[in-house]
Parts: structure tokens; C-alpha cells; sequence
């Protein structure tokens, strides 16, 4: 196995158009559309609450990274899983999961994902297949391999996607849940958002090659480099990798290159990236870039956009409604969902 | 349940628990190093391979940060896993996915999964086998909420709380020491379990309480039959479960014969035996008490390769004896 | 020594005894996640890098085991250093070559070497960042011989705490809870040493000693306070280390006052305070004790994210006065 | 970086000759020969002790990868480092360690490199450099790597070698450990004793890539495919390797493929090599293969040999001697080594 290869568009099947508008209805461009607003507003709204003060710890945004999120999830079926990231609120609501509870959740609540016991850092939403957000850097690896491995054994059409950073591309976990995957030939995807750093040290400091698809080679499993805000690439490479999952082939690592407009948490005094480097990725914004296509594309126009932003801000306000009503945990059920069954 | 009682050692009554819980539930697999051909450092898993094929019991690398997380995900997915550690020393390169994930994640996800795996752990010294593969670490994780840790001793427990474990929704964590492998004893056939949380009195007692753990149990009952001649009597409490604790059993005992020793292979200092004082005292037994506790635990030392620093280093009958004698005679 | 004393805060007087320590002595450097431009997570490290560089203060990639690893060979090797881990929580993926090797290996090698590491460990709960990132696991650190393990309280500890895990020959683990990184304290400028295993009674009492490590040093002295009112006197000892552990100084108080209480934020079972308990206990402090002696540890739980429940998991000042109330009028 | 090389011989300078003839006196070869046959008959004799009962515990032998420990140690300066795998005796006689003080360890006494403490799975020889063996798989990467950054800084010409096997290559702390070491550039030299086998698991089960030396390029490192059991193959790898080290060049992947004739350790039934397999690698004994090698070259005859064995032997005897009559440790000092000032 060689170098990891970049995603070849446009698409051999569908003429010059890319990858998703052959493979997607309007209908579902325009819900993909929706799931990126919904991302990016959610999360603005989030660290509005955090700043008001009515969201408390930290959280870490994913603004910017839209496309990968989504991308990503666009192949993947009611019964496939995943398991995702600190940065995991787009994978969650990539996946299905709603405002209002995840909300609830950011707020302390018990009609949060997590009953209030998680916060942003293990959102999770296991009825639509999101085994959750992970507070350990690659914790999530492993368990994704696992997941896979059920999968298996339990003879499913289903597919794990394990979402991750470019700073968990250093650690053990990767390494050995990757090797695994591959000897096992297992139904999973790692999905390695590339943002440039880890925290502050950037993938060149931290990461003796170039790319960490590079890596694959390490594992004999495809290893792709894509644009990650590019939303069709990113789901073109997911589709091939879930294909490929779902035959019985194996994993495939794919390398989604993107970047974090905010700083990594809400202490993050942004010493180690400059003012250029941001702009010059906000002005790559996936969100406008996506529209823009399916502009060009005739598959929406201004007013289409309005329309589904509208239906977004919607949403979120009820959600934040939704939130502040719910109550939270009462002190006496401090140990509750410690056991199963509760200890006497 | 089927009541034919034979002499197994622990080793074949831990694989007949796998056996009995493999054939029962198709969810139920084995993973770990060197369990399928090589049958297992200890032979614990013995010819579970050829009974039941390669994919039930599975070799893994030698990963164990990833193969504990792996059983971990595979718990989540549906399936009832079973992972061998093959000394436990190792599960330090794997208390993330133990403690930070499996006994957590339950509750940081409010409820919303259960994590059903069992992990095993052979643990103890008395090999030769030097600092790195003789510990006793079961304190670690008997400080975890979401864990639970059991430490059977004899091969009728190991078999019956092998099954009560892979039934437990919950992580469980089984501590079986090296030297008990080969010890016989005898064993019900059929599926039965021995309850986590449950302390066991082994011998009763008037005159001092012995709570003692694995290994430390037939130390302690060593020491009870010699104590016996010296018409000192002793209660062995073989405690089983190390979280939850089974608290009720220890106090009663306690407040009847007024003396406490607690006799544990780990080291002394912020082992096991720590809790059992603590907890003893805080209980309405205090009051009962006519002795102060004594703990006999490990030495403060990693245990070492010669032989009779390696027995020095760790609780033998002897001191059990003199620990007793010392606590009844003196404040008689 | 330089007698100018300054107020500074926790995170300052580390960072003033990083940089003494690295002035003193070429061989004392940083290693860690995020310690150079970006002044580590809990900006301890703040401008270090830039008035010693980065080779002095190194970022590492996102791999605690073999960073820790690392830092161990760096200290075989001649040099001196201080490996900073992000949370205390990541430790878990460290806890390899933690305890097995640098805790080992004077001991394995039979003293042909000496580990001269110092690591670091922001730990503890209050800052809603929930069940990953809240743990205070220095229970399992003081299990394990060849390992030093201190909790320094103050802004003076801290700093002279460090300076003397710099000049030690062994590992030396510092738990560091992050409530207190802001609280100011008077600091003597200049290079001075707090010893390692010595224990301070913050505050004199007669009635209850309360041993208290850490951030519950704080909230025991307001407990004092809070006491005093109802003439209660409460004496306060700041445990500092608890690997090894003053006995000494506890025991003394405890013949004087004859009640105990220990409080600690870590997990009560299996946390510090069950030592410290089975300790006095097995001591000659056993027949001056008039009261059962009360633990005020963590809940047995993962630490919550809601804010209420974080707080209701772990001793909080109310909770100790109670506690004392009731240990000295119970039985009084 | 590509695929791992094999290196390529005969070497360019010496026309015909394998490498170590030109670089090596013929008293060194022979010096190297006897080495060979001091760790091989070391361990028979080690072996036989821990038949009879006085040597406890479990020992893991190294009889057939004599090439490896001691091709390897040939390039070496005494300021150079080493740390060893549980399967460390051969690396510690290679290093210079005596046979003596490693018999008095085995016996558990005081005269034994580890005052008896350590064992067999903790042989060191501090003094010579070996930082020692490590009953851990892969424990020792990231202190090679420690001890190598502290070279780098304190300005030593020297190099860290790490040993280690094929199964540690799945561990997490092997990506760690050689990601560091080459962001870092660090003078140190990774060795994997490919034996084909972590203990029962076949490499070819464990690990996705089919060598050891092909994650040389997940790391941007060069990865080096020897013929374990050619002395002067691995010697020229190692020389090489150093010398890019010592040069400032950072890390080199080693792969030595070898065999180890005797079961994993004490307890092994030996279920999953066939008889064929290990016959046919005791046919390619390093041990015949060098001497005869010699042999053709003129550097020895068979006087020679013999010479060099009887030496060896009576070496062995007094190392048995020694260790024997050396006193065992007292149980007062129990907790002893413990830490560097006891503690009261
Ligand atoms: C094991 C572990 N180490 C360190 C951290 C602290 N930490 C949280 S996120 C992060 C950076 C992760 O970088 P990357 O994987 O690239 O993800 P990104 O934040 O860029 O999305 C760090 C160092 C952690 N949570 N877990
Ligand atoms: C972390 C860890 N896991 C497992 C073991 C048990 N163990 C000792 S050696 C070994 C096999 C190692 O294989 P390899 O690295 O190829 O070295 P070899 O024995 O072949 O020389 C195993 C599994 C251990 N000592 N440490
Ligand atoms: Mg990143
Ligand atoms: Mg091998």
C-alpha cells in the first residue's frame, strides 16, 4: 500500500457534476443544507449560552467544520453507529439527534441526552446510533472497533464510523485500533478531522509525516485525503469506505483536511494560529461553499436558503425554550445510572 | 440445576464457567492473549478453541489498551464479552478504557447503555515472575464507581461468580490469583452462581474476625486450624466481592468477636484492608471493638525476584497466627 | 534564602519554582501537552517558553504513555524532568510506565539507578467539565511503593514542594486540584523546600482533628472557623503527602483530641481517608480514640456534569462541620 | 517513504566481502564469534539450571537470534545505551555484561546485576549501558527514546538502541515511542527481533502489515529489512543506523528477521510452530552459519573455534561458580532499593 491517494472527481458515473448530485435527490441536498445550518447555528447558540453564562464548564466548537460532519454521516443508515469526539456536537446532529435535547443536555437537564449528567464533552445519542462524544483524546477508537466487531459477530449490515483528530493520530489507541480493525477486517471508518492542530500543536509539530492518511499504509487499509469542506468529496469517500465496509473488506481511513474558526475550548487565548490563517479559512466557509454549488446546481435558490435558515432559528429557539423548562436532576439520584442495578 | 459435584481445579471450573456460558448465550465470546491454540498463560482457556472455534475465542494482539476498549465496544454493540488479561500488571496500560470508559459510561450517558463486559485479571505473586508480573492492583479498581470486583477463591466461587458476572449488566472485574489455579476443590456441575456482593463466613468464630481475600482465605484458615489448638476462635470471612463490599457480614462479625485482622496480598498501604478498617470503624461496631485492627498486607516494596524476599514480602500463615494470638492475648 | 514575601497564586508559584529550579540546574526541563505558547491548559507553564525556550519547555504530541515514557528515559539518562499531564485523568494512560517502570525500576535493578522524575497532575472536580476530566485518583499513586505522591494546599507549598521534588532521586507525583490554581498565597521569593512527608497542622484544636488533604484543607480550616462559634475547636492537619504518609503528626493529634475526621475529595471508598483511619486505628492512638472516626470522601460516583450534583459529590464545608458536630457531641 | 528496504550487500567498498570484513579486525570477528557462543551456551547452561530447580521463575531464551543481539551491539561505543526486552539475555552479553553476575542474578543472590531483585526479566548492566531488560512488551520504547532525548540534550555523541519483537509492534507505546523519537530526531535505533511470533500469536495473524519495517514510513523514518541471522548483514544495518544517528539524523527501523529455536518461555506446549518450521530454521543456526562464513575467509579454522568454545566454557564454569557461593540477599533488607533514601 502506498501513499494515501486524494478523492478523484469528478464522479465516472454522473458526467461533470460531482459525487453527491448524482447519488442525492434535491430533497436530501436540501436536508444535508439543513444539517450544516443547524450545526452552525446550534453551536453559535451554544457559546452564546456559555458566554450568558446559562452553559457552564467548556465546550469545544466545531464551527468551520461543518461539511466533515455531515459528509460524512449522508451514507450511513438508521442502524450504523458511531463514535465521536470533545468536538462532537455536528457529528451528533449529523447523525439525527435533536436540538432541544441536546440543549437540555448542555444546560444540566434530565431531558438531556444524558440526563444532565454529560454535558457537551459526552453527548451522545444512542437511539439514533451515536455511542457518544469522548473526553479522552482516541478514547473513542477502540470502542468504535469494538462496535465494529459486534457488527460482525452479530452477522449486521452495519457500518462504524469513529470520528477523531489529528492530535488522537498520536496516540497508542489509534495504533492498535486500527491494526485490529484491519486484521479483523472489520465494518469500521476512521474519519480523521484534520483541523491543523491538536489543541495548539499543530499536525506538523506533532505528527512525524504529512498527512495521517499516510498511515494507513501501516494498517494495508485504503488511506484517503480529502477536502473537508467539500461536502460532495467528503461523502463520496464516505460512501466508498461504507461500501467497502459493508462487503466485508475492511476499514478505510479517510483524512477530512479542515479547520476550527474558534479557538480549541472556551480558554483558549489563540497564541499559536494567526489572524491570516483564520481568515483564510473562514473564506472557505463549507456552508457557503455548499450552497453556492447546488446553486450553480439549480437545486436551490436565496429564497430556498432563507426558507431552510428560517426553519433552523425555529428550531433552535424552541430548543432553547425546550432546554430552560426542563428540570434538572434532583440531588437525591447523585448515584443514579452509576449500576444498573442499584447498589443497596 | 444439575448437582453432580466432581473435584475441579480453578482453572477447569473458571473454563467450565466459560464453557456453561458460551453454550448458553451465542452473545458470549472470549478475547485475549494467547487464549486459543496457546490455551492461555495459565491455561485457563485450555481447549476452549477447539470446542468452540476461533471466533469465540479470540486471539488479540498484544494491545491491551485497545483490546480492552475493544470489548468495551463490542459490550455496547450487543455482544457479552470475556477479556483475559494475561497478567495483571498489564491492565495498567488499559485503566483508561477500564476506568475512564467501561465504568463510566453508563452514567455519563445518563442511563442510556449498559456495559456488560467481564474482564479478567491473574494476578498475585508466588511465580518467581518478579515486580512486573506478581501485583495485586485490585485496590485500583475497587476505588472505581461503575466497577465491579470480585476476587473468588476457591474453584466452587470462581465458577459460580464467573456466571454471575457475565449475567451482570454492569463491568466486572475478576481478580484470581496465579497460585489458586491448581487448587481442587469441589464443584457443582451446571450452571449456578455465586452472588457478587456477598461475603462468605468460611469458619466461625468467637474470639477474632479474619477477613481475608483469594489466596489470603486459605492462609487465614491455615492459621484458624493452628489458632484452634491454642483454643483461639477464629471467623474467616472470605470477602469475595471487594466493590460493593458486603459490609453487614464484616460488622456482625465484628461486633460478636470485638477483634478484627485483615489479611490481603496487595500492598498494605492504601490496600484493601484500609477500607475494611475504615469502613469497621465507622460502623456501629466501633463500639464493639476490644483490639485495635490489624492489617497484614503486602510489604512497601515491588516484589522481588529471590525467593525468600518474594515470600517475605507478602502475608504467610505464620504471621496470621502471631497477628491473632497477639491481638486476643493482649487486652484480654 | 530570600525572605520577600508576595502574594501569588498557586499557578504563579509554580511557575516561579519551575523557573528557579530550571535557573539552578541545566538538567531540569518541561515536558507536556500545551506547555509552550499556548501556557498549559491551566496556564501553570504561562510565559516559561519564552524566557527558556522550547527546547526547555516542550510541547509533546497527544501520547501520555510515551511521553510519561519518556520522561522517565530523559531521567535515566541524566536529566531532570517535570512531565506535565493536562488532566490527572489522562495519568490512566500512563499508569504503565508510571507505576511499572519508573516506580520499579531502583527496585528492580537493584539500586544501580535512580528516577529522578517529577510529574504532574491537575486533578479534582468543580469546573463542570464532568466525568472525564474531574477525578482525583491519587489514592492509586499512594498504593504503590517507590513512588512519592504529595498534595500540596497552598500557593508556599507548592512552590517549595516542588523544589524539593526537583532534588529528589525518585519519582515524585504532584496532584495539583484545579480550584486552587487562582488562590493566592503569601511565597517567600527566592529557592526554599517544603519536605516531602511532613504533615502542618494549619490550625490548632483540642476537641476533633480533621486530617484533610488538598482543596478540603480549605473548606476544613472554614470548618474550624465556622466551628469556633460553637466552641468547637477543631484541630486542622494538611496531610501534604500522602506517600509517604506522617504518622506522626497525626497520631500525636489524634491522642490529644481523641476524635478523627478525614476528608478528602477523592472516592471515599478506597480513598486516602481509609488509610489514614486504618492507620490510627493499628497505632497506639486506638485506645485515646472517644468517637468512631468519620470519612468524608467523594459519593461513589462519577462526577456529574450539572453543576448541583458535581457539588453534592464531593465534601463540601457544611458537610464537615456537621460532621464534627456530631462526632463531638455524640458521645461527649 | 516507501516500502522498507533490505539492505543490499555485498558492500560497495569491499568488492566481495560482506561488510563486517572490511570494517572489523579479525580479532574483533573473532571476539564477535565468541560472543555468539557465549550467550548460546549462557543460556543452555541457564536452562539446564532452571531443569534442575536452581533458577526460579520463568526465563524467556534467545538460542537463534545470537546475530541480532550481537550484530547489532557491534557498531556500539561505551557511552552507548541499550534498553532489552524480557527476552534480554543475549543483548546484555552482546553489551559486555559477565557472565557471572548474570548467573548470580538467575540464582537470586547479591553478587547478581540486580543484587537479586530483578531476575531473568530484568538483567541490566547499568555500567555497560544496558538500562536493562523489561518485563513489559514495548515497555521499553519510550525510555530508549527518553534516554535518547537526553543524549541529545546533554550533547553526547552517543546512540540509544532499542530492542524489542514483533508482538511489541502492536502496542501503543510503539507508535508513540517512534513518533517522538523522529519529530524530535532523536539518536536512537529501533530493533525488531522478528521471531515470527509473540509468544503463540503469529506475526502474520497480529499485524496488518506483512513487515515489522514497513510502519518505517508512518513515522518518516527509514525501515530496514535484515536477515536476522547474518551477523554481518545486521552489523552493517546497525552501523548504519548509528551513524545516522550520531549524525543528527534521527531514528532508523530495524527489522531482524529471526527465529527463536526454544519455546516462548517455560511454560510453552509449542502448539502453534510446526516441527518442520523450527527445524528448518535450526538449519540456518547464525552460530554455523558465521563460523563457517569465517572459515572461508581465512579468519579462523577449527582450532580456533574450539579455542574460542573451551574459553566460553570455562567462563560458564566460573560464572556457575561464582554465582553459587555468592550470598543471597538478608530478609532484614527487604525494602531495600526501594527509594534512593529509605524511608524512615
Ligand atoms: C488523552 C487525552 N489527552 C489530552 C486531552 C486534552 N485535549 C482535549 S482535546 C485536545 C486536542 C485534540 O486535538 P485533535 O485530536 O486534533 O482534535 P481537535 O480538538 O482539533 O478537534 C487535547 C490535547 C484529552 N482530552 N485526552
Ligand atoms: C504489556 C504486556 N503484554 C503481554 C505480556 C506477556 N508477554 C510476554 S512476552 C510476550 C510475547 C512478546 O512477543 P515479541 O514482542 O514478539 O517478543 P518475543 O517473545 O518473540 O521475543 C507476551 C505476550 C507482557 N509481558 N507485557
Ligand atoms: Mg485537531
Ligand atoms: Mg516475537
Amino acid at each position: 500500500m502506498a501513499k494515501a491517494k486524494t478523492t478523484k472527481r469528478p464522479d465516472a458515473a454522473g458526467g461533470n457534476r460531482p459525487f453527491i448530485y448524482n447519488r442525492y435527490a434535491p430533497r436530501q441536498l436540501r436536508e444535508a443544507l439543513a444539517k450544516m445550518q443547524r450545526i452552525r447555528r446550534f453551536e453559535e447558540c451554544a457559546e452564546e449560552s456559555y458566554m450568558r453564562g446559562h452553559i457552564h464548564g467548556t465546550m469545544h466548537l466545531s464551527i468551520g467544520q461543518e461539511a466533515s460532519a455531515v459528509g460524512i454521516c449522508m451514507p450511513l443508515n438508521a442502524g450504523d453507529q458511531l463514535t465521536s469526539t470533545h468536538r462532537g456536537h455536528g457529528h451528533c446532529l449529523a447523525k439525527g439527534a435533536e436540538i432541544a435535547r441536546m440543549f437540555a443536555e448542555f444546560f444540566g437537564r434530565e431531558d438531556g441526552y444524558c440526563k444532565g449528567r454529560g454535558g457537551s464533552m459526552h453527548i451522545a445519542d444512542v437511539a439514533n446510533g451515536n455511542l457518544g462524544a469522548n473526553g479522552i483524546v482516541a478514547g473513542g477508537l477502540p470502542i468504535a472497533v469494538g462496535a465494529a466487531l459486534a457488527i460482525k459477530k452479530l452477522k449486521k449490515p452495519n457500518v462504524v464510523v469513529c470520528f477523531f483528530g489529528d492530535g488522537a493520530n498520536n496516540e497508542g489507541a489509534f495504533h492498535e485500533s486500527l491494526n485490529m480493525a484491519s486484521i479483523w477486517k472489520l465494518p469500521v471508518v476512521f474519519v480523521c478531522e484534520n483541523n491543523g492542530y491538536g489543541m495548539s500543536m499543530s499536525a506538523a509539530r506533532s505528527t512525524a509525516v504529512e498527512n495521517v492518511a499516510d498511515r494507513a499504509a501501516a494498517y494495508a487499509m485504503p488511506g484517503v485525503i480529502v477536502d473537508g469542506n467539500d461536502l460532495s468529496a467528503v461523502a463520496e469517500a464516505s460512501q466508498i469506505a461504507c461500501d467497502r465496509a459493508r462487503a466485508g473488506d475492511g476499514p478505510t481511513l479517510i483524512e477530512n483536511k479542515t479547520y476550527r474558526w474558534r479557538g480549541h475550548s472556551k480558554s483558549d487565548r489563540n497564541r499559536y494560529r494567526t489572524k491570516e490563517e483564520i481568515e483564510a479559512w473562514v473564506a472557505k466557509d463549507p456552508i457557503i461553499r455548499f450552497q453556492d454549488e447546488m446553486k450553480s446546481q439549480g437545486i436551490v435558490d436565496d429564497a430556498a436558503i432563507a426558507e431552510i435558515r428560517a426553519a433552523v432559528e425555529q428550531e433552535i429557539e424552541a430548543g432553547l425554550e425546550f432546554a430552560k423548562a426542563s428540570p434538572p436532576p434532583r440531588i437525591e439520584d447523585l448515584t443514579r445510572f452509576v449500576y444498573t442495578d442499584p447498589i443497596p | 440445576m444439575n448437582q453432580d459435584i466432581r473435584a475441579l481445579s480453578y482453572a477447569e471450573a473458571l473454563r467450565e464457567a466459560m464453557a456453561i456460558a458460551m453454550e448458553a448465550d451465542e452473545r458470549v465470546f472470549l478475547m485475549g492473549e494467547d487464549i486459543g491454540v496457546y490455551g492461555g498463560a495459565f491455561q485457563v482457556t485450555g481447549d476452549l478453541i477447539e470446542r468452540f472455534g476461533a471466533d469465540r475465542v479470540m486471539d488479540t494482539p498484544i494491545s491491551e489498551l485497545g483490546g480492552a476498549g475493544v470489548a468495551v465496544g463490542a459490550a455496547l454493540g450487543g455482544m457479552r464479552p470475556i477479556y483475559e488479561f494475561q497478567f495483571s500488571d498489564f491492565a495498567m496500560l488499559a485503566m483508561e478504557q477500564i476506568a475512564n470508559q467501561a465504568a463510566k459510561m453508563r452514567f455519563m450517558l445518563g442511563g442510556a447503555v449498559s456495559v456488560p463486559v467481564v474482564m479478567r485479571f491473574p494476578a498475585g505473586s508466588g511465580t518467581g515472575a518478579a515486580a512486573q508480573h506478581s501485583q495485586s492492583i485490585e485496590a485500583w479498581f475497587a476505588h472505581i464507581p461503575g466497577l465491579k470486583v470480585i476476587q473468588p477463591a476457591t474453584p466452587h466461587d470462581v465458577k459460580g461468580m464467573l456466571l454471575a458476572a457475565v449475567a451482570d449488566p454492569d463491568p466486572v472485574m475478576i481478580f484470581e490469583h496465579k497460585l489458586l489455579y491448581k487448587m481442587k476443590g469441589p464443584v457443582p456441575a451446571g450452571h449456578y452462581t455465586v452472588p457478587i456482593g456477598e461475603a462468605e463466613i468460611r469458619c466461625a468464630g468467637r474470639d477474632v474476625t479474619i477477613v481475608a481475600t483469594s489466596i489470603m482465605v486459605h492462609r487465614s484458615l491455615a492459621a484458624a486450624a493452628e489458632l484452634e489448638r491454642e483454643n483461639i476462635s477464629a471467623e474467616v470471612i472470605d470477602l469475595r466481592t471487594i466493590r460493593p463490599i458486603d459490609r453487614q457480614t464484616v460488622i456482625e462479625s465484628v461486633k460478636k468477636t470485638s477483634r478484627l485482622i485483615c489479611v490481603y496480598e496487595g500492598v498494605k498501604t492504601m490496600g484493601i484492608g484500609a477500607e475494611i478498617s475504615a469502613m469497621v470503624v465507622e460502623s456501629e461496631a466501633f463500639d464493639f471493638l476490644d483490639a485495635p485492627i490489624l492489617r497484614l498486607g503486602g510489604a512497601e516494596t515491588p516484589i522481588p525476584y529471590n525467593p525468600d524476599l518474594e515470600r517475605a514480602a507478602v502475608p504467610q500463615t505464620p504471621a496470621i497466627v502471631e497477628a491473632a494470638r497477639r491481638l486476643v492475648t493482649a487486652k484480654a
